[in-house]
């Protein structure tokens, strides 16, 4: 199966510590892929230089076999690599419906339109209603980002990103800050995402991380130490020796 | 039909609604002017020009984020352009000229968007700043073209439509500024709310966002900035047909200051607000000028001290959260 | 019903014409903002000239209103008469600053039969705008072009030109410059700096470098004026021999505390001089003084207000009290009388005021006071700059 | 080459007065995140203090310094309590329209008060007059103000950089609810860097007279300068400030002395471009 997403050798430094070193990946459509590694370990690094929003010191990054380095943000974005945030920058003032129509107005090219109002573009809301009511927020469509739960705004991080019809989806913590009794939601979301789309989760939270992914990749000190099955993650000695090692001086430290 | 479209209807029906009590409201407001004010319709006028202007101001900073205190150099490029073709080239018809100014305004828009854009916070305020007095000082020195600081003198103003003549008493003028407001008002009703107007609003809240959306929020705010040029540009045409003279204080930054002072008096990022803090702000500077030429500016310190201290929304907004939220203690 | 309806008709169309008992009068001028010493001098004229002359013409009472425009804006001054003529119905206009203001407010003259009186406003083409503008303060080019022949007497063959590049500056610069030139003198550089130069040490340094033996300047009274002056003796050029020449804008005397020891010496030509000795200033200045509230307040403005009301009043004495604005103009055209300036005669042609210009020097008083000493007296001079537009 | 020199001078000690006088709003601004308008008013009020106490009460002009700073920030003090402290960490705009209405207010007061002519400070003799360089000569109160900016930045160099109370305040700035957490009571740390800019406002307003004349439109007549001058260095830097007032003086002296009719066009100009490759000033920190 050919590759949709490459990263070949991708190199970052910042004042001469290298925080991104060499890392090459590959990701074909239907994959799901968990991104993990301790604090500090390069992941935002690597998903700023994934997303664009970094220059690479060298190194490539591909998107259906097209290198893309020099491309910009948007452009990645246009062609159809879609990223959610770890916080969630949602639009306060806005609702639900309308941060999802405008997901889609902008995915047909019909966002610079200076005329109508997505309320009354049937497709446009049959699209809205449709996503947001697979994701359960149907009930909250109309109501202000402000007044809705955090949990629901995570949901629609993701509803916002599908809404962009990606082919490859970089989730950075979709779960992070959510109570506990929420995430069931979101992990059935993540379950039910299209087939067709390569997905990369970046996670901390093992549990999410070992229903989820089908494999495992390990990023410690901006290297890929380990990339398989998650199954064998916990073997691995690099990784236990990557993860026990910090914990052991952190738990020194308390 | 499913719960979903009969809400989606009652929302539209809604906000239609309220577009028609909008511009009911303006009408009324213009027939009370018109009424209370018979003698005084320069004033009025005046003040429809000075609207046009805000609500242009208002589509850059209260809709999409940008600070700018050089907003007058879009509203004098459009009554410059105006003028220039009146005095200069003899096209003294006043729908032309307001076309005139449209372009002139709107070239102007672009010129300081792309410049303007560059920046963000105080650095954008004080771009404006120097973009502003480089339209003022340019205006000075083509003295052959604008009259320099003397004004540029010499506008004439054929009938409009043929009919209605431009006169001492002002009532074309001011019948005029009112279609021009109203025809404005409802064009930009229906931007604020296209895809347009909601990718705009969202640049304000999150630019980052908005570029994972893959749209550039760049792209978008200087198409809006080249559309505030439009709507200050009539202001601007307004302002040489009814006064048939264009001085170089149109360029200024006390007019530029006093707009933003305007809206946020107002509360920006709605285009009643933009209207209420002109109206507010105009009638009020008129009222204690008159009343006390030597000492009103304190007054109007003072007022404006007040609205932050008591309205910090700004009127019309502080008065829509209030009625928002009566409305929602209603049972 | 219907007799009450011709009643109140005819009262009003009474009421406009001969039982008219109060006159109005529309003020245009800076009363607040950074001109308001100006408007401050319109207002302490204007109150003087009731003062000694009654608020009475005839049997008609006469009510002054006035309205505020801080600075230069042609269109709210076209409102703002707007508004005097039509809700206020104001029979005569006056005050006006700023150039641009009045030149807005032309147009509307004719149809609204009002005679606009302009009581500083000092670019010359005003006057051509309209039959019904009368002007009775100064030109740049009245009180510019005097110097050039004190300075081409005082032997200076060459003379550096700085002036603010604003219309009046450029209108100063060309009288100069024709003035000086007609005598055999020479303008090697003229500068224009922008109005809001704080900082002049630079074109001091530019003027010495010019080789000029004098430098002729005109900006606007107020903080440029007392920069100006002060890095002219600061920098040296004083010392240096180099003549300071200007008109009277210069050294205003409500400047002249603020300018203190750094003006001494400079010499000006003005229409207007507070120290001006005759009978007529004498009671002028006690009357104005009051009015202003604090005499070192008092400046030419002041004068331009109060002849400005001498020939309104004319005016109504001519009409009767009635709207015509042709017939008041005609009543003035030529009219002659000893103005606090000294004898003055409104031009029948140009409709512009023709008087002395005096030759000034800043001078100090012996209570430590300082004045503008009058030296010398140019006769009867009108208005050379319509004839140079010509 | 003497031209050149003369320029440079001129520009030095233009830069220098406008530091001293801008300086204060670079710490309102930068430090404490208010665009305060009102500046310049704080200047002008200086100004009217030390004019009122030298013209009528005969004080020297030490002792007129000294009254105008601790009077203006005296002044100063209910103005902070009763206002600006509703503005703190409110958005821009509301700054703007509540330090324009504060700006605004003044300006009646001190015309109500003073009347709008043009006030002077008498300098002592020690200030009048020139200095000869030999190749050409400056008035002594400019170098009397060139000490002053220089001792002034090094003085608030030290004091932001390396005392306690800097590091209270640099903690304050970057994250209040942090320092407070710490113990550090932000908002006495506010108050005192209120007064402090005040203060230098008061102390450049008297300063600066000479240049900058005390009448009541001073505060909006150089508003726009101060503005200009503290963004191009990038709010609340020390260096910054210092850098920008030497560049935009010398570009500023430079444009009047050789092409003076296109002064403002190259001042505006420069501002324009030096924000456009620094966007966030010369030595603006990145946030």
């Amino acid at each position: 199966m050919s590759a949709v997403f490459e990263v070949l050798n991708l190199k970052k430094a910042f004042s001469g510590l290298a925080v991104t070193n060499d890392v090459t990946l590959s990701m074909a459509t239907g994959d799901r892929v968990a991104l993990i590694g301790p604090n500090g370990a390069g992941k935002t690094t690597f998903v700023n230089l994934v997303t664009g929003n970094l220059r690479p010191d060298s190194g490539d990054v591909r998107l259906n076999g097209e290198t893309v380095t020099k491309v910009d943000a948007i452009g990645r974005v246009r062609r159809g690599l879609v990223r959610s945030f770890q916080v969630t920058r949602l639009f306060q003032e806005m609702t639900p419906a309308e941060h999802v129509a405008l997901a889609i107005l902008q995915r047909d090219g019909r966002a610079g339109a200076m005329y109508g109002n997505f309320l009354s573009m049937p497709d446009v809301m049959d699209e809205t209603a449709a996503l947001l009511g697979t994701l359960g927020l149907v009930h909250l469509l109309h109501r202000k980002v402000s007044e809705i739960a955090y949990g629901q705004q995570r949901l629609l991080e993701i509803a916002v990103a599908l809404a962009l019809k990606p082919r490859v989806l970089l989730l950075d913590e979709p779960a992070a800050g959510v109570p506990q009794s929420d995430t069931g939601r979101i992990e059935q979301a993540l379950a039910e995402l299209p087939a067709d789309l390569a997905v990369l989760m970046i996670e901390h939270d093992m549990d999410l991380v070992f229903r989820f992914a089908r494999r495992v990749i390990v990023l410690a000190a901006g290297t890929i130490i380990f990339d398989g099955l998650p199954a064998d993650v916990t073997k691995n000695a690099a990784v236990r020796e990557a993860y026990l090692g910090s914990y052991a001086n952190a738990s020194h430290a308390a | 039909m499913t719960e979903e479209t009969v809400a989606v209807t009652a929302r539209q029906s809604r906000s239609i609604g309220r577009d028609l009590l909008g511009i009911g409201a303006i009408i009324s407001a213009a027939a009370i002017g018109y009424l209370l004010f018979p003698d005084n319709l320069a004033l009025l006028t005046r003040i429809i020009a000075i609207a046009l202007l805000v609500l242009s101001l208002d589509l850059v900073t209260g809709y999409c984020g940008v600070a700018t205190l050089g907003h007058a150099a879009l509203f004098g490029s459009g009554a410059y352009a105006a003028g220039i073709i009146s005095a200069h080239y003899g096209i003294a018809d006043p729908i032309l000229m307001t076309l005139a100014g449209i372009v002139g305004g709107a070239a102007a828009g672009l010129v300081c968007g792309v410049i303007i854009l560059r920046a963000h916070g105080l650095p954008q305020l004080v771009l404006s700043i120097a973009l502003i007095y480089l339209f003022h000082e340019f205006a000075n020195k083509a003295s052959s073209w604008t009259g320099g600081s003397d004004g540029l003198s010499g506008i004439s103003t054929d009938p409009l439509l043929g009919m209605f003549e431009f006169d001492l008493w002002g009532q074309t003028a001011y019948f005029f500024g009112v279609a021009l407001l109203l025809a404005v008002l409802m064009l930009l009703r229906v931007l604020v709310r296209s895809p347009f107007g909601m990718l705009c609003r969202g640049i304000k809240e999150d630019p980052l966002r908005i570029i994972a959306m893959g749209a550039s929020p760049k792209t978008a705010l200087i198409k809006m900035y080249v559309i505030s040029g439009a709507v200050a540009g009539v202001g601007g045409a307004l302002n040489a047909i009814s006064t048939q003279v264009v001085g170089l204080d149109s360029l200024s930054f006390t007019l530029s200051a006093e707009s933003l002072v305007m809206l946020v008096l107002g509360g920006g990022g709605s285009l009643f607000g933009a209207l209420t803090g002109t109206v507010v702000f105009m009638l009020f500077e008129d009222y204690v000028s008159a009343a006390n030429p030597f000492h009103w500016l304190t007054m109007v310190g003072v007022l404006l001290i007040a609205v932050v201290l008591f309205a910090p929304k700004g009127l019309y907004g502080t008065a829509a959260g209030f009625v928002a939220c009566r409305r929602e203690k209603r049972p | 019903m219907k007799r009450v309806v011709i009643a109140a008709f005819a009262a009003i169309i009474m009421g406009s014409a001969a039982y008219a008992d109060t006159i109005k009068i529309g003020v245009v001028g800076p009363f607040s903002g950074p001109f308001a010493l100006q408007g401050k001098n319109f207002k302490a004229g204007i109150d003087a000239y009731m003062a000694m002359n009654g608020t009475t013409v005839g049997d008609d009472t006469i009510e002054v209103i006035y309205r505020d425009l801080p600075a230069p804006d042609p269109a709210q001054s076209k409102a703002l008469a707007q508004e005097l003529v039509v809700k206020q119905r104001v029979q005569y206009l006056t005050g006006f600053y700023f150039t641009p203001d009045a030149m807005a407010v032309t147009p509307i003259l004719k149809q609204a039969n009002v005679p606009l009186v302009i009581m500083n406003a000092a670019t010359s083409a005003i006057v051509t705008k309209s039959p019904f503008v009368v002007r009775t303060s100064f030109t740049t080019w009245q009180t510019s072009t005097p110097i050039a022949k004190v300075a081409h007497d005082a032997g200076v063959a060459k003379v550096i030109s700085v002036v603010s590049d604003y219309g009046p500056g450029v209108d100063a610069e060309n009288a100069f410059k024709a003035a000086f030139e007609k005598e055999g003198g020479q303008v090697v550089e003229a500068i224009r700096i922008p109005l809001s130069t704080n900082d002049f040490s630079p074109i001091m340094q530019r003027i010495k470098d010019s080789g000029a033996q004098g430098v002729f300047a005109f900006l606007p009274s107020g903080p440029t004026t007392l920069g100006f002056v002060k890095a002219y003796s600061e920098n040296g050029l004083k010392d240096a021999g180099i003549k300071f020449f200007a008109p009277g804008d210069l050294t205003q005397e409500s400047d002249l505390p603020a300018l203190g020891d750094a003006a001494l010496g400079i010499q000006t030509t003005f229409h207007y001089a507070v120290s001006h000795d005759s009978p007529e200033n004498k009671a002028f200045v006690e009357a104005a003084s009051k009015a202003i509230g604090s005499p070192a307040e008092l400046s030419f403005p002041s004068v331009g207000a109060f002849d400005g009301m001498k020939v309104i009043y004319r005016m109504i004495e001519a009409t009767g009290g009635e709207q015509d604005a042709e017939k008041a103009v005609n009543a003035v055209k030529g009219l002659s009388w000893t103005s606090p300036r000294g004898p003055v005669s409104i031009d029948p042609e140009s409709r512009h005021i023709t008087q002395n210009i005096y030759l000034r020097e800043v001078t100090k008083a012996d209570d430590g006071t300082y004045y503008n000493k009058e030296i010398q007296t140019f006769e009867k001079q009108g208005d050379p700059g319509l004839a140079a537009a010509r | 080459m003497q031209t050149f020199f003369s320029i440079a001078v001129d520009a030095f000690a233009y830069g220098m007065v406008l530091f001293v006088i801008s300086i204060g709003l670079s710490v309102t601004m930068g430090l404490m995140r208010v665009v305060n308008l009102a500046h310049g008013a704080f200047a002008m009020i200086g100004g009217y203090i030390a004019s009122y106490a030298a013209q009528s009460l005969g004080l020297g002009y030490a002792a007129a310094i000294l009254l105008a700073v601790f009077g203006t920030v005296a002044i100063s003090i209910p103005i902070e309590r009763l206002l600006y402290r509703r503005i703190y960490g409110a958005p821009e705009l509301t700054q703007v329209l509540m330090t324009i209405g504060i700006t605004f207010c003044i300006i009646g007061i001190a015309n109500y008060a003073f009347g709008p002519t043009l006030k002077t400070i008498p300098l002592p003799t020690a200030l009048q007059g020139s200095a000869d360089l030999g190749f050409r000569s400056i008035a002594t109160h400019r170098i009397f103000a060139i000490v002053c900016g220089l001792v002034v930045a090094g003085a608030l160099w030290y004091a932001i950089e390396k005392t306690a109370f800097g590091v209270k305040l640099r903690a304050s700035v970057d994250n209040a609810s942090m320092a407070a957490a710490l113990g550090v009571r932000t908002e006495i740390i506010y108050a005192v860097s209120f007064a402090v800019a005040v203060g230098l406002a008061a102390f450049g307003g008297v300063l600066g007279a000479e240049l900058l004349p005390v009448e009541p439109y001073y505060a909006l007549r150089y508003m726009v300068t101060f503005l200009v001058v503290v963004s191009v260095g990038g709010a609340g830097s020390i260096p910054g400030a210092l850098l920008a007032c030497l560049l935009l003086g010398g570009i500023d002296t430079t444009g009047r002395y050789l092409m003076p009719e296109f002064g403002e066009f190259f001042f505006y100009l420069a501002v324009i471009a030096i924000i456009c490759i620094f966007p966030r000033g010369l030595a603006g920190r990145v946030r």
